[in-house]
């Protein structure tokens, strides 16, 4: 599964993309199971209503479930136009 | 409705996309044309904005324009429209953005465009990052744009 | 606010418009532009229209424009503002008029735009004239656009 | 005084513009004198409803006060933009 990270999301992480293997069923596992890893995870995952979170480019919520998603992006709120 | 969206990080001059959309408005039979054009602010003072940095997510960015441009159409009959913006480094008072919409009468035309503005601002993918003389900083997105959206449910 | 009002029976063109105003609205600090243009409607079916004449009353339009521009820089806070209307005969699908707004936000700029509209369609002296294959009429005002000054009041 | 005519107005009196000598102390007056004058007259100020009047360049109303006017024009709803 191909992880994006943006804007300070991106730069907290220190990488925009990385490729991982997770048994995560939702995105809020997906986020916990990334929370454990390092601490500028564990920053960056701190508040999640502060994250938005798009699955195969989509907007969604973070109860959603992870089946046949190929691209997870988290991000923070839009600041668009 | 024929939707033209272009994200680029080339600079662009609304005068001249206003031009190019004029006859096609025209030619759809429009009698009302409404243009939004969204500009770096060149705030004075100290610490003065010096630039600003424009982040997108490639791909997420053009299918959340598509989306927002059809279900404008969905909403007002409208001739062609237009949705152009920015990425990358930006300088004081360059133009960042613009929407541009026609329609038979002007109140489709005014409510097509305040309502793609609403949408790009809090549901398409970009994100400001403003440089000044005292630091960079992320642009944090504003209650009110999301509240705008309510008016459009 | 410094408002620029033109009455003229020569063509324009909308999109060098907006690039003369662009850089106005961008020393004013604005980092909002909305541009409203009326064209003239190229009906299609029997008897399509073929000519439109616009009639004004000269020194009241110019004043009743002043004052209508004035109003909206009293309401919000606006960088400049431009109102430009033609007069005399104009053909299918040619602009009949434009406004402009700036300011420093976005909702500031389409306020004053569609203020500027509502008032500039009931309150200026011009009165349009349709010529067709079926002959020519006076256009007549429309109750919606009376009604539409409720908004402001 | 100058009396304006506009649109149907002008088409239907037939001249856009005469200078008149009168008496009426408001325009409701004004258009008594007028109607009276001719057919074309009576028919153009047949209904006031459909009718707007301008006194000196400004919007007015048709019980407005005379006193001082140079110029008044009659002419329909207006229909710019």
């Amino acid at each position: 599964m191909d992880i994006l990270y943006f804007a300070w999301v991106r730069e907290r992480i220190g990488l925009p993309k990385e490729r991982i293997e997770t048994s995560a069923t939702t995105v809020a596992e997906l986020v916990e199971e990334l929370r454990t890893r390092e601490a500028r995870y564990a920053e960056a995952f701190s508040d999640l209503k502060a994250l938005r979170v798009a699955l195969d480019q989509e907007l969604s919520e973070f109860d959603a479930p992870l089946a046949g998603v190929r691209e997870v992006a988290f991000f923070p709120p839009m600041t668009g136009g | 409705m024929s939707a033209e969206i272009r994200v680029q990080e080339a600079a662009f001059d609304p005068g001249a996309e206003l031009s190019a959309f004029t006859p096609r408005a025209a030619a759809a039979g429009a009698g009302a044309m409404v243009s939004f054009t969204g500009l770096v602010r060149d705030l004075p003072g100290a610490g003065g904005l010096s630039r600003m940095v424009i982040e997108h997510y490639p791909g997420m960015t053009e299918k959340a324009l598509e989306k927002i441009a059809a279900e404008a159409a969905d909403r007002w009959p409208l001739g062609p429209v237009l949705i152009l913006h920015r990425f990358g480094a930006l300088t004081g008072q360059e133009p960042i953005m613009m929407v541009a919409t026609a329609s038979a009468h002007r109140v489709a035309a005014f409510e097509a465009a305040e309502f793609l503005m609403d949408y790009l601002k809090s549901r398409a993918p970009f994100w400001k990052k403003e440089e000044t003389g005292d630091g960079t900083r992320w642009v944090a997105a504003r209650s009110e744009d999301e509240d705008a959206l309510g008016r459009w449910r």
